[in-house]
């Protein structure tokens, strides 16, 4: 396939930014130490301080959901519940629920990752709209507030779905207070997500063509896609849902002849491609990690960017598998298992792309490739175990079983919580400035994913023996296999306090990063390790496509020329266009 | 040769659809387990035939061919369009349950199942089924969505408030199955748990008599959904206008189930389960051409769930006119109470 | 109406962005309001059965008459017309699917 | 704030021109349209799946409404598109006083709307067309025919539509009029999330007309924050043009109920 693409001449015409000297890197000035007062942090609207925001609450929050789970697997061990009661049990599977998916799973990459580093990787100063990009970080702190309320006035006993009727007439826990929290979080990745779309069309810096932009920048534009689509119809479902429960007499009501499935179709419309919202974002950060660390070009680049969107896109269509048997016609369940089918395949071409990028390079097992490694193997079990779940016919026993369970753990515990641990070994130098210790990562790396797979692999079994979901009590058989869950979910436990312990070490004890510690390509590895306030001293202008690897002499440099002709070198530099024959 | 050979830890099969499910199930898992297993495979492989030696190597610039693309787009799609087929296929013989043979039905209540065989007997939680007999399976809820799911024989389906679902089964295999409710429904969700017995037909026949005592205590309780509902019938005063001597303000209802009636406005419908459940509970929805719309409505708070099911069990049981009750029958004054029942009037005349 | 003074552009690169002369809002007014017009009539006569359709496709020209002449979108750049399209093809997709559930939901068996 | 608000400078550190900054900004407000498309959509789509299975309920809940007030309020909302294009215009021809002046009359307009919208709501509740378990006592509902079963009890909501239809004229019987109160719920909720969007937009309006009073929109600096509004209050009354056939149109009316509706409205009604 003939792709004119310029052959790039790498004799070295300019270095980019001179590897800062210890002393030179004490006082320079970065988006850091440029002013350390409260009301700076919190008022600021460098894209990158509000990275740093997101990432302290997002942080909290997802220990307040491993808190909730671990009452979960506890109360799990004995068939009658070891510590709590059967509403207790409810109500500590749901915190579990919205807290994990509302407060971490779905605002972690875009807010953090995509905050701190789309800019930068596109070059440009900062978000299109700074000041939305703060509210968008109040918002979502003002809907947690709400999350964190209900937790201590009585809890949530309804599950993250919500279903009416019993949301609406029966349940006497404050469904309102979750759901003006899921309102307003909403509404924050909205704000995030019209951000995102803006910086990417509008900022881009010259060269930075749409096949030039890396991969992450590719997925968090499709994220922001499904954000932007998906997130106001579930605005309007939880307002009506609260219309009905305050005035006791509503649209989803059985006695008025309504219909709970129309509850169920509005929920699943915004909720199925919100799964879409959380595992893109982590593709993102696996098509950065695992090219740099086999030193090769991404494989099939546009194959894995037209995925994204593929999946964004599709991602709508296939909502209905939710509820086969919630008596949803025969005829529409038909449609969606077929969409089913075709949206799992760009997942299915993403992973393969990868493994392909990894054949003849030169793998180096530092902490993010060993993370990218754990997931590419939870993700492909996880993928494919979604295709029992598609199907119309073997959804019918499955259906509501720790099969489904254990099948959006894999894809979301095993995928997306184990990219974001890539994504954040692989940036926290850039971020931090400071160098992690590499041995205890790859050792946290091992301990996590023989930890998940142990929690959950059990949880198929179980799941293809019926065990329903949110059972606080279960048949005597089932025990041994929920033993073996909760001793997995223990290990996961030490897994994920391992990178807190060590990376807020190396806050204090670990030794400079330097500009480009993983020698990546990418706008982002130009500058010095703690950005500069302005990213860019002047606007870089790109030439080379972005997973620039497999060249002669290792990569050094990639090219940073100022518009205006005052960088560090005035000599103009134009690549020599040429035919180039891409190898198979 | 299939049917009997049982992994350990998996369920067991006790009914013709369960071997059915397992056949997609397995071949779909095959397929899952040899791509994903050979995905990884492929990955730790290049993980080790490719680790970084010293000296940084020189990486070829590959950067990608149309040809595999297509190649591994298509044929996973092939694959997952082979489990969807299947899948339509297994979906479809579920759902549509045969109408002549035996009817149970089952009421999801917030955290129990009411069970009500054809002949009457009434059940909690429990559910006694004959071997090797189809049978049909009614449910509905009455407050939340509940979800009356045997993992034995593979079945689920979801029981929402104001509708009916059916289903059916044919058990194959003697023995006690779990019932669980898949549908979060309270805090009594994982309290809603009950068991399938499945027994030899003589046995099944023998305890719906209340002769065969599977365990101490169990006996059959009243008499059949029909009798329940011509008793409610009475008590309600339908016979005051639909009765046997057809005085002419309402139609005789014997007979009508499954026919074809005629609506005001010119449209037709079948008068099914479903129908007659609306014209109970709402009349006014569909008025039958020729009659005036002067029937009362029976909301909920009249008429529960399970008596409408009585009811609807009583009308379809009502063969000829004279099946119907008379204009002045009354409900049976209990036993010694003042006016005993006149002559002309009564159940116990019969 | 006068034609505008000159205006006091500073001398800033090219944000020529001409706006709809106070005559063609008047005259997008005045079809707008024909067109309201026209959906209170059509409301109002008793055709049964299409009115509904009628009255909603009214009801569709003046949203795009509005978006067209009013939003300035007739001049927008292709990507707001993109951005326009795409969530009017979203409500669709909705509408499609929930819809067809409404509609087929009684078709029990193959 | 005010005094320096010529000089300020108008291209953000981040934008390297104008006219970048302003295609930005008109992305962003047409991404956040995108988001108020579906909010409604959402709603929209809800009020169809249930016009689908119960047409004659929803024909009779719109017959109860106030066409008149609603055919006014129709016309109030595309006057105000007009006057806030107006204001667009007066900033592109650099007139400030104009400016302030149309979007003075925008805001007037608006008022006008809400006035109106709140009498009819108060007009709803007075009727009792508000959807509610409410049970009406026996002695207070007409006597219970002789013969007749055990007649099902009376809900307030029914008894009121009931008087509601009878005035409007509509035939209610096979209609199950319990049942309409879903028509309400849609009624309220649409319009109550309009009436939201309205007061935003009159506030938003009403804080650039106190910018206006400073010359704030000078062309071309700052012309793209009064055009972003013009956009998002022409959405306000797209919305509009589709409620009202939705809700209002629904049901058989005749010309006459328009004017008993205003006449009702302003309170001339007997």
């Amino acid at each position: 396939m003939n792709k004119t693409i310029p052959e790039l001449d790498y004799t070295p015409q300019m270095v980019p930014y001179p590897e800062p000297t210890p002393a030179e890197d004490k006082n320079r000035v970065h988006y850091l130490n440029v002013s350390d007062t409260v009301w700076s942090w919190l008022f600021t609207l460098d894209h990158k301080r509000i990275g740093i925001l997101y990432l302290v609450s997002v942080s909290i929050f997802f220990v307040f959901g491993g808190i909730a789970a671990a009452l979960v697997r506890t109360n799990l061990l004995t068939p009658t519940g070891a510590i709590l009661e059967l509403d207790q049990y409810n109500k500590a599977f749901t915190a579990h629920g919205t807290i994990m998916l509302f407060l971490f799973l779905i605002p972690v990459i875009p807010g953090v990752l995509g905050n701190f580093f789309v800019p930068m990787m596109i070059g440009a100063k900062d978000m299109a709209f700074p000041k939305l990009n703060l509210l968008s970080w109040y918002v979502y702190m003002a809907g947690a507030m709400f999350f964190v309320w209900q937790l201590f006035v009585g809890g949530l006993d309804t599950g993250w779905t919500l279903y009416p009727p019993y949301t609406s007439q029966y349940s006497h826990t404050n469904v309102l207070y979750a759901g003006l929290g899921i309102f307003i979080t909403g509404f924050s990745s909205i704000l995030t997500a019209v951000n995102i779309i803006a910086t990417v069309h509008k900022m881009r810096c010259p060269g930075m063509t749409w096949s030039r932009l890396p991969l992450f920048v590719w997925a968090m534009y499709a994220t922001s896609l499904i954000q932007l689509l998906g997130t106001p119809v579930l605005a309007v479902t939880v307002l009506m849902l609260a219309t009905e429960r305050l005035f006791g007499i509503g649209i989803f009501d059985p006695t008025l002849e309504g219909d709970p499935l129309l509850f169920q179709h509005l929920f699943w419309f915004y909720s199925h491609p919100a799964v879409y919202i959380m595992i893109l974002p982590g593709f993102g950060v696996i098509s950065e990690v695992i090219p740099c660390f086999s030193r090769k070009n991404i494989f099939g680049y546009h194959a894995i960017a037209w995925a994204s969107v593929g999946i964004a896109v599709v991602g709508f269509l296939v909502w209905g598998h939710h509820m086969y048997i919630a008596g949803q016609g025969f005829y529409l369940g038909m449609v969606f298992s077929t969409l089913t089918m075709l949206v799992a395949v760009p997942s299915a071409i993403k992973v393969f792309n990868w493994v392909a990028t990894m054949y003849r390079g030169s793998i180096h097992f530092a902490p993010p490739m060993s993370f990218a490694i754990a997931f590419l193997f939870l993700f492909t079990i996880g993928g494919l175990t979604g295709l029992h779940l598609g199907v119309l016919g073997t959804d019918i026993h499955l259906h509501d079983t720790y099969f489904v369970v254990a099948h959006f753990h894999f894809v979301m515990v095993g995928g997306m919580l184990v990219a974001w641990l890539a994504g954040l070994h692989y940036y926290w130098p850039k971020m931090t400035g400071r160098m992690y210790n590499t041995f205890w990562a790859n050792v946290a790396a091992i301990v996590v994913c023989v930890g998940f797979f142990l929690t959950f692999a059990p949880q198929f079994i179980l799941g293809y023996n019926g065990m329903p979901r949110r059972y606080p009590h279960y048949p005597e058989e089932f025990q041994i296999l929920n033993i073996l869950s909760t001793a997995g979910a223990s290990i996961q436990a030490i897994g994920f306090t391992m990178p807190a312990i060590y990376l807020l070490g190396s806050l204090v004890f670990g030794r400079p990063a330097g500009n480009n510690p993983w020698h990546a390509t990418g706008l982002e590895w130009q500058v010095p390790s703690p950005p500069p306030p302005h990213n860019f001293e002047q606007i870089p202008i790109v030439y080379y496509p972005p997973y620039e690897y497999s060249i002669p002499n290792g990569l050094k440099h990639v090219v940073i020329h100022s518009l205006n002709g005052n960088g560090v070198h005035s000599s103009d530099i134009t690549p020599k266009h040429q035919e180039v024959t891409s190898g198979s | 040769m299939f049917n009997d050979f049982q992994l350990p830890l998996t369920p067991p099969r006790a009914s013709s659809f369960a071997y059915e499910y397992d056949l997609l199930f397995w071949y779909i898992s095959l397929v899952v387990l040899l791509g994903g297993g050979l995905t990884i495979a492929t990955m730790i492989y290049f993980c080790f035939r490719y680790a970084a030696k010293s000296e940084p190597a020189q990486t070829p610039r590959l950067l990608g061919s149309t040809s595999i693309e297509v190649t591994w787009t298509l044929i996973p799609f092939l694959f997952f369009a082979s489990f969807f087929v299947w899948g339509v296929r297994i979906y479809s013989n579920k759902i549509s349950a045969p109408i002549d043979v035996p009817e149970y039905y089952v009421v999801g209540k917030q955290w129990m199942w009411k069970i009500q065989h054809p002949t009457g007997q009434r059940e909690i939680n429990e559910l006694h089924l004959p071997l090797n007999r189809t049978v049909r399976i009614t449910g509905t809820s009455e407050d939340v969505i509940h979800d009356f799911a045997i993992p034995a024989f593979r079945s689920k389906f979801d029981v929402v408030p104001g509708r009916y679902v059916t289903t059916w089964y044919h058990p194959t295999k003697v023995g006690k199955y779990h019932i669980f409710c898949d549908q979060y429904c309270g805090m009594g969700h994982s309290q809603m748990v009950g068991t399938v017995i499945v027994m030899n037909p003589s046995d099944y026949d023998a305890w719906l008599q209340g002769l065969h005592v599977s365990e101490e205590g169990k006996n059959p309780v009243d008499g059949s959904a029909s009798w329940e509902g011509k008793k409610l019938f009475l008590k309600l005063q339908c016979n005051a206008c639909h009765n046997a001597d057809g005085v002419g303000r309402a139609p005789q209802l014997a007979g009508i189930y499954m026919q074809r009636r005629p609506l005001q406005g010119g449209r037709d419908v079948l008068a099914d389960d479903a129908y007659l459940r609306e014209s109970i509970r709402d009349p006014m929805a569909k008025i039958v051409d020729g009659w005036k719309p002067i029937m009362p409505a029976y909301p909920r708070s009249q008429v529960s769930e399970e008596e409408l099911l009585n009811l609807v069990a009583y009308i379809r049981s009502l063969r000829n006119a004279n099946d119907l009750p008379k204009r002045y029958d009354r409900y049976p004054a209990p036993v010694g109470a003042p006016g005993a029942p006149t002559d002309e009037g009564g159940l116990t005349r019969e | 109406m006068v034609e505008s003074p000159h205006h006091d552009h500073n001398a800033h690169t090219g944000d020529i962005h001409e706006v709809a002369s106070v005559t063609s809002s008047l005259t997008t007014f005045a079809v707008l309001a024909m067109l309201a017009i026209l959906a209170l009539v059509v409301g109002f006569s008793n055709l049964g059965e299409i009115k509904v359709i009628i009255s909603l496709t009214v009801a569709a020209t003046q949203s795009l008459v509005l978006s067209l002449f009013f939003m300035d979108l007739r001049r927008a750049d292709p990507l707001i017309w993109l951005v326009a399209s795409s969530g009017v093809f979203w409500v669709g997709l909705m509408f499609l699917f929930i819809i067809t559930d409404y509609l087929t939901r009684h078709i029990a068996v193959l | 704030m005010a005094a320096n608000v010529h000089d300020a400078a108008p291209v953000a550190h981040h934008f390297n021109n104008l006219q970048q900054q302003h295609d930005a900004i008109r992305l962003g407000i047409w991404l956040f349209l995108v988001t108020e498309v579906l909010f409604f959509g959402g709603a929209m789509c809800a009020y169809t799946a249930y016009r689908i299975w119960f047409p004659k309920e929803f024909e009779a809940g719109s017959a109860a409404l106030n066409v008149g007030i609603a055919s006014v309020n129709t016309f109030l909302l595309l006057a105000s598109s007009l006057t806030v294009t107006l204001a667009v215009r007066a900033c592109y021809d650099g007139q400030q006083k104009l400016v302030q002046f149309w979007l003075g009359v925008t805001i007037i307009l608006g008022s006008l709307f809400l006035a109106l919208k709140a009498r009819e709501y108060y007009l709803d509740f007075e009727e009792g067309l508000v959807p509610s378990r409410k049970l009406v006592s026996p002695q207070q509902s007409s006597m219970i025919g002789e013969g007749a079963a055990l007649a099902a009890p009376k809900y307030a909501f029914v008894q009121s539509l009931e008087r509601a239809l009878h005035h409007a004229g509509y035939p209610t019987e096979g209609v199950d009029l319990f049942r309409v109160q879903l028509f309400f719920m849609f009624y309220y909720i649409l319009t109550g999330l309009h009436v939201i969007h309205m007061l935003v937009g009159i506030g938003l309006l009403g804080w650039q007309f106190f910018l206006a009073k400073f010359g704030f929109f000078r062309y071309p600096a700052r012309y793209i924050y009064i055009e972003v509004l013009s956009v998002y209050w022409h959405f306000v009354d797209m919305v509009w043009i589709f409620l009202l056939p939705l809700l209002y149109l629904a049901g058989p009316h005749h010309f006459g109920q328009v004017i008993s509706g205003l006449q009702q409205a302003f309170g001339l009604s007997q």
